[in-house]
């Protein structure tokens, strides 16, 4: 397992990513993240795994919250909903409803997510909306300057506790699997090749599939969530872990001191749009 | 009985119960039935808050020949299915008026609980053994609001046949024999009604325009609302129940699966607004309803939907207010919020239908504009006409339009695809996710004509006037009536501006007025936002003064108005929870028809 | 353990109130519940606990949303905020947060709590704010008339769901063990005993505590949730369950079959207050 | 220098550069120093959009000897730490006005990359080696900035000891060492700029009024804000971070703590007003503070406030919108959601603070009316305003009250308490939790005088009346400006009336027009919930015609006067993300002077 303990450039993934051909998915501005920020890994993988999963651009549609995570479907040639912060979920959702043959991806941070769209996630799970959900998780509220997240651990020091963090985290892997995600898994900015494996697997799954990512953010934390930190803490999932296994896999993301990589749970259900094909259908019948 | 035909008809029923009591169904079998029989009906029922328990009913129908626009503040008859409710309700009997009851409490009841200690004496009483017949017949005493309505047709003559055919469509489904049982509790207390001796004028006479029997329809505000929906061809509804347009969504879950359309109850407001944007920007025709609490969490989303320019349709039905404020009570309190009630300059349209017909029409073209002007739309109801009855007459052909949006030109070169795009008519040509090669983002960041995020000032001043501007036309939209006025011609002594529920009041209150003899008319004004100012400022300086009535403390759409056209308007405000009274208007109509100018004065 | 299967009416309750001297918690007025409505035994609980607490009742204050449930406050002889539907926990949160010597008992219903209110919940509980959190599960919406709820089974047939509900329920105790909850339990309006030792020890518990009670709603669900069923179906947890024990709990709440009555999970952590009081400590020193 | 005492100073430096350049740091030191020298400044930052890279800062610093109320549109002189970002500015220095720029780019540049070839011959060019003189002195260029504004305060014969002291103060807490060679870059700047050959007019006369120094400090309107819950005693605060309002909870989670305060960053905007709400109703003195979609969100809770009768304070720091609009960009378009943008008739207050001083006055007694109502208060403050700079002097002795609450009588029967009961000015007494034997539930629907759930006529009317009536007295409410008239007294040509930040350049402009011999005076509304009705239509009388400059599309204000005074106004609206011209609002006061009752024309 390759492990990136330097920040990756931008400038040095230029060319990489002209010549990757990879950049029909891309928009022709690059993003403006900040350089070395993990995001930038994801923009990287996301493309990577359409083009490999062939994907039809005008089927597709990247959306988001409010948040430097938020700003990827800029990114994106692909369409594109940069909604309202904590919202993506439920935009998603009638996006789905509407039109149900649309690849749709969501990507938000995590205090888009488990912050101001904490009422949503349990929903858009429940429902299995056939959607692929990316979490940014930088443990940090980025784009208004670093304040703390609910993932930011305890004593974290920011401009709104400068006397230190005294919340616990949430665990948002043990979340997703109480809320009946059909797909969970976890990933790491600082090792893209598989980050670009899990995005893969995730739009591939048919139903609600959350992808936790870790990404650091380079400018706002230098202490907790950095690259030096977390490549010296993840490991990969055990190869005995049996994904098919629904408590086996809340055992393990119980493990919050080693962060495992790799798909937690993954199970087939009805979607959302099947139920909705049965109600049709009974109302039919009459 | 010849002379029937020649006798104007013009009775008011009110049935009074427990929600036990069957009091609603009693009085939507009548409405139903004479609706059928070719009168014109309005009814209202008002039922108890939200908290369970055995609250109070009334169901109270007025039966015409002619065309009217509102119930009575006195109703001609009152029916009691239980006296500790009814007889608060005695007093709005008026003189001559009937007053209908058990004549056999099950047992023996305390000093002043039986209704007949409490009539004036200007009351006709009617003691009937409701309960003993139910018990005779159906063999339980479940049916006696049933042999109530029967009795209440026997002694105003009313035509039987309507009735069994609307007990039979009502309870077709359920078993054969409850059907019976009901239509036989129904003639029976029929029969009793029939060999009551009575006075001539509680006859009622020749229902108005003959063979119209067929295409008059009993129908709530909601379910105007609902056929409104289904025939502009919606795909999708997303909503969160609350009273009083819980309704809307719970009928829709029931005709949308039939015609493939899609509904989901979210887990609150704002998802239950992102989803039908999110729906919207598909293509999709996607709505969404509640109250004034829902529309203010709403917000937000709403201005999401104004930058981003995605249709969406929201139905608001307002009540007491503010806050969780009075569930089950009416009001028009929620005018303010549906029209500024949004983050910067965030514009939308919002109609204010006055009437059922009014539901009906608005909620259609509701979809078209917001289409056609990529927009969202508010259309404004409250609890009375939500859930206020009408006997109306829908087009017999569907009058909506299928799709309204405005697409990118085929051969228009597609590389450089502009959602935004700065246009003539500042709507920009429309591409969703589907069409080939038009990919882009939309955002409720400020950007510029591709859709990127831009803070230019120029943009910025270019962008808000196109959000500003675009929405103008609507003030024309074809097939609607944005608003118009109605009684005297040219100058008048006295006009009256009005909107939504409480037009029906200020038209009679305005035919009063007229009978004696004061120069009046009256303007409704459905389009609350664009507002449209030239004809309002036309009819205000025809008037020597204006009176705006209006169900709410704060004279919002008094204080909308004069914002908007520097004139001075009388306000007529009431909060009771209530419709507003037909006399309280009348009294105000003639006070300034009596001394104009006593502006000053207010 | 003594069964119910039968509803509570009012009735036959009102000379035992009256003679219990629990009155002194008891507001005027008796509850305007349905007759039969599990939520009586709650309220009887509560004031139960409270007597044998004994709780100063100007020192206390009941906090709800809006619902059958939320109307909890007005039959009670305490100070009460029964604020908006869904914001019941933060509105708690500031009391504590302002008068960290006043008990707050919070009460809700499913949808108050899981559908509009979801955002909330989550930080109540990593925050361990120290309040009591009771909520009243019929799985379905009472107040406004029977929709389903985001505990409603699927094929629920409600006023929104004709053709028969197609979501998947939550589960809200495995929800409440993942965000943190420091103490979590469930009870059943039908076993009124158990019920008020449950509640006596959720609000002697230091932090927060999580209390779900099942509740019948007999007038508009007819079919699942009833008196009948649960009693039928509910279970005391294993005597050998071990509440300190993380894991354990995590797979107890799993199993949705079986409903298992007892305290799930208890730990002692920080409240929020005392982090706020560190935070104090630390800017004081420095 | 004895000619520098009668001397009039009146300068504009603007110092651009990127992010990383220490543009706005550089700018700190300039006007802290200007301050405490005495002189009167104003200075406003200029950030680029929210998400991070290498966007343009601006610092912008009005240094004046007489008392001035906002920005010049020009320049008097340019400092420019990169070039590519300055050079679109030196349209903004004005004739003879000085640029000054780094003449040792680190690489030869592209043509047309200096800025040296772009200034106007009317500009006094200043090349000085920053990047050299830095690495020089400090082994680094990382204090060019600092050198910059050296050679600044040299070439302008500004006193050095003042800004050693800022640097100093600037520095504690950092290494000895680091304030050092901060020191020496400065001096090293200072000795180029007094050894330059410059004209007279380039130094600076004598600071306004001598001795002042010492209590003139240079202060943001955020941290103003700040300052007035601070000295207010607030005990809690709950917020959810959002530009430009992020600011005031960063300083209070400082600040706070040291006091034994209690701040929670909540998870969303609504927990935040929740809690607010929460603490409010134990008679703690809470606050949150928010910006346009943050107030969205509050709308429903901001309405159970006005209906539970808690008190509440909301600081709302406006910015480009609708919807995420221009977060880093000034408008004053939020004015009709805080006025309006609640459910119902959920009246409270609102206060628009016209500068950094009133932000301190508003935010203190902010908490005393809502205590004293019993109601929900936000301040409307702008990104202008919170973000702007300006050397106040704040009250020797605290100002505000400790406790308005208004409690029940000690004997008075507490059995049946009432915690909404009728009273003459319509304030209930409170009795909050602990208080002995007083329990009572407050809720969100609509009560009777024990807060007991009702839906009665009667209740609703009279309830609705104390609601809005309890707060007109908050229009005499002392200690506070609630509307103000300034310039010539009696009737005038031209009035201004304005609220909020712009109100500054309005100032400006009325002094301009004077000048020009126009008569005209200008009044600013602070309080514009209630609005001081009475007061507004005796100004808008007084003057021939009145012009209401604000900065959002759809004239919020100008519609909200003109609907509570019948009176037609004239609107001046920009929304270019920039604070008003001064010249803009100047011209059509000339217009309005020009030719009066064009207003049928407009
Ligand atoms: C309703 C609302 N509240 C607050 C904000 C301000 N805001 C923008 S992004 C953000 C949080 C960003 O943190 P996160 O979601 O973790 O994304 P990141 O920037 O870290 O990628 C906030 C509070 C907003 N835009 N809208
Ligand atoms: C913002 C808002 N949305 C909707 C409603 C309407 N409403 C009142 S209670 C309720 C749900 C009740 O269900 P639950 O929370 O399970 O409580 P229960 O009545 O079952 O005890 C709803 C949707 C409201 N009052 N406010
Ligand atoms: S602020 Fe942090 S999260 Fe945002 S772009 Fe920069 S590094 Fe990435
Ligand atoms: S409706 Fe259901 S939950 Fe509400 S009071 Fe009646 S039984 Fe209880
Ligand atoms: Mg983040
Ligand atoms: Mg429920």
């Amino acid at each position: 397992m390759m492990n990136v303990t330097e920040p990756v450039y931008l400038e040095d993934k230029l060319e990489e990513i002209e010549g990757s051909g990879k950049l029909a998915y891309r928009a022709e501005v690059l993003p403006t993240w900040c350089p070395g920020c993990g995001y930038f890994s994801i923009v990287e993988g996301v493309s990577k795994a359409m083009t490999e999963l062939g994907l039809d651009q005008r089927e597709t549609v990247c959306v988001s919250g409010i948040g430097c995570a938020s700003r990827f479907p800029f990114f994106m040639n692909t369409y594109g909903f940069h909604s309202l912060h904590g919202r993506a979920l439920p935009v998603a959702t009638g996006i789905k409803v509407a039109n149900d043959d649309l690849t749709v991806v969501v990507v938000g941070g995590d205090g888009d997510a488990f912050a101001i769209g904490g009422a949503h996630i349990p929903h858009a799970a429940r429902r299995n909306v056939d959607i692929t959900y990316i979490l940014f998780d930088n443990g940090v509220y980025g784009l208004t300057k670093g304040q703390t997240s609910p993932t930011s651990v305890v004593g974290f020091k920011t401009t709104t506790t400068p006397y230190l963090n005294v919340d616990q985290p949430l665990n948002p892997l043990t979340m997703l699997l109480s809320y009946g995600a059909s797909w969970v898994a976890q990933a790491y900015a600082g090792e893209p090749h598989h980050l670009t494996e899990m995005i893969k697997a995730a739009i591939d799954h048919r139903g609600f599939s959350y992808l936790h990512v870790l990404s650091p953010c380079v400018t706002f934390d230098k202490t907790s969530m950095t690259y030096q930190n977390l490549s010296m803490k993840v490991r990969p999932l055990p190869d005995e872990h049996d994904a098919s296994d629904f408590a086996a896999a809340m055992t393990a993301a119980q493990n919050i001191e080693v962060p495992q990589l790799g798909v937690y749970f993954s199970s087939e259900r009805p979607t959302l749009a099947d139920g909705m094909d049965d109600v049709v259908a009974r109302a039919k019948a009459g | 009985m010849a002379n029937k035909d020649n006798h104007k008809t013009d009775i008011q029923i009110a049935i009074c119960g427990s929600a036990g009591d069957g009091t609603i169904a009693a009085g939507d079998i009548l409405k139903q039935a004479m609706a059928k029989a070719g009168y014109n009906v309005i009814a209202f029922d008002v039922y108890p808050p939200e908290i369970r328990g055995f609250g109070k009913c009334i169901a109270r129908a007025r039966i015409t020949s002619e065309q009217v626009y509102s119930l009575k503040s006195e109703s001609d008859c009152l029916i009691s299915l239980d006296d500790s409710h009814a007889i608060p309700h005695v007093s709005e009997v008026c003189k001559f008026g009937s007053v209908i009851y058990d004549d056999t409490p099950i047992s023996s009841v305390a000093e002043g609980a039986h209704i007949s200690s409490h009539l004036a004496p200007a009351h006709l009483p009617y003691g009937v053994a409701f309960r003993e017949i139910s018990e005779r017949i159906t063999s339980s005493a479940r049916s006696r609001n049933i042999v109530a309505v029967g009795y209440l047709a026997g002694l105003y003559d009313m035509p039987a046949d309507v009735f069994h055919q609307v007990i039979a469509s009502k309870f077709s489904g359920k078993s054969k024999e409850l059907t019976q049982s009901v239509t036989a509790a129904f003639d029976a207390g029929f029969q009793a009604g029939v060999d009551t001796f009575r006075l001539h004028f509680d006859r009622i006479g020749a229902p108005r325009g003959r063979g119209r029997q067929t295409d008059l329809v009993m129908m709530s505000g909601n379910a105007a609302t609902v056929q409104g929906c289904l025939d502009a061809g919606i795909d999708a509804f997303f909503g969160y129940p609350i009273t009083p347009a819980t309704r809307i969504m719970e009928m829709l879950a029931s005709e949308m699966p039939k015609r493939g359309g899609r509904l989901l109850q979210t887990e609150d407001e704002i998802s239950a607004i992102a989803a039908t944007i999110g729906a919207g920007y598909t293509g999709a025709r996607a709505a969404t309803a509640t109250s004034g609490p829902g529309l203010a969490l709403m917000s937000e989303m709403m201005g999401l939907g104004a930058m981003a320019e995605v249709p969406a349709v929201a139905f608001v039905s307002q009540r007491g207010g503010p806050s969780t404020g009075m569930p089950t009570k009416t009001e028009q309190s929620d005018l303010n919020l549906a029209v500024f009630g949004v983050a910067g300059d965030g514009q939308r349209i919002v109609l204010a239908p006055t009437n059922v017909e009014g539901c009906y029409k608005c909620a259609g073209k509701a979809f078209e504009m917001a289409e056609k002007f990529q927009t969202p739309v508010i259309v404004l109801l409250d609890l009375y006409l939500s859930n206020r009855y009408e006997a109306v007459q829908l087009p017999a052909k569907n009058p909506f339009a299928a799709d309204c949006s405005k697409a990118p030109r085929r051969n228009a070169n597609q590389a450089g695809y502009s959602r935004y795009k700065l246009t003539g008519d500042n709507v920009s040509p429309r591409a969703v996710p589907g069409d080939p090669d038009r990919m882009h983002t939309v955002t409720g960041l400020e950007h510029d004509e591709r859709g990127r995020p831009s803070d230019q000032p120029q943009i910025h001043q270019a962008m808000s006037r196109k959000r500003h501007d675009k929405l103008l036309p609507a003030l024309k939209y074809p097939g609607i009536t944005i608003s118009k006025r109605f009684g005297d011609k040219g100058k008048v002594d006295v006009g009256i501006l009005g909107w939504g529920s409480t037009f029906g009041e200020i038209l009679e209150a305005m035919i009063e007025a007229r009978k004696e003899g004061i120069s009046c008319s009256a303007m409704k004004v459905v389009m609350l936002s664009p507002l449209p100012v030239g004809p309002i400022i036309e009819f205000i300086d025809d008037c020597g003064e204006v009176l705006v009535p209006e169900l709410n403390y704060e004279a919002q759409f008094a204080s909308l108005v004069t914002g908007a056209t520097d004139r001075p308007v009388h306000r007529l405000n009431r909060v009771a929870g209530t419709p507003m009274r037909v006399g309280d208007i009348l009294e105000q109509i003639r006070i300034l028809a009596g001394r104009g100018g006593l502006l000053a004065a207010e």
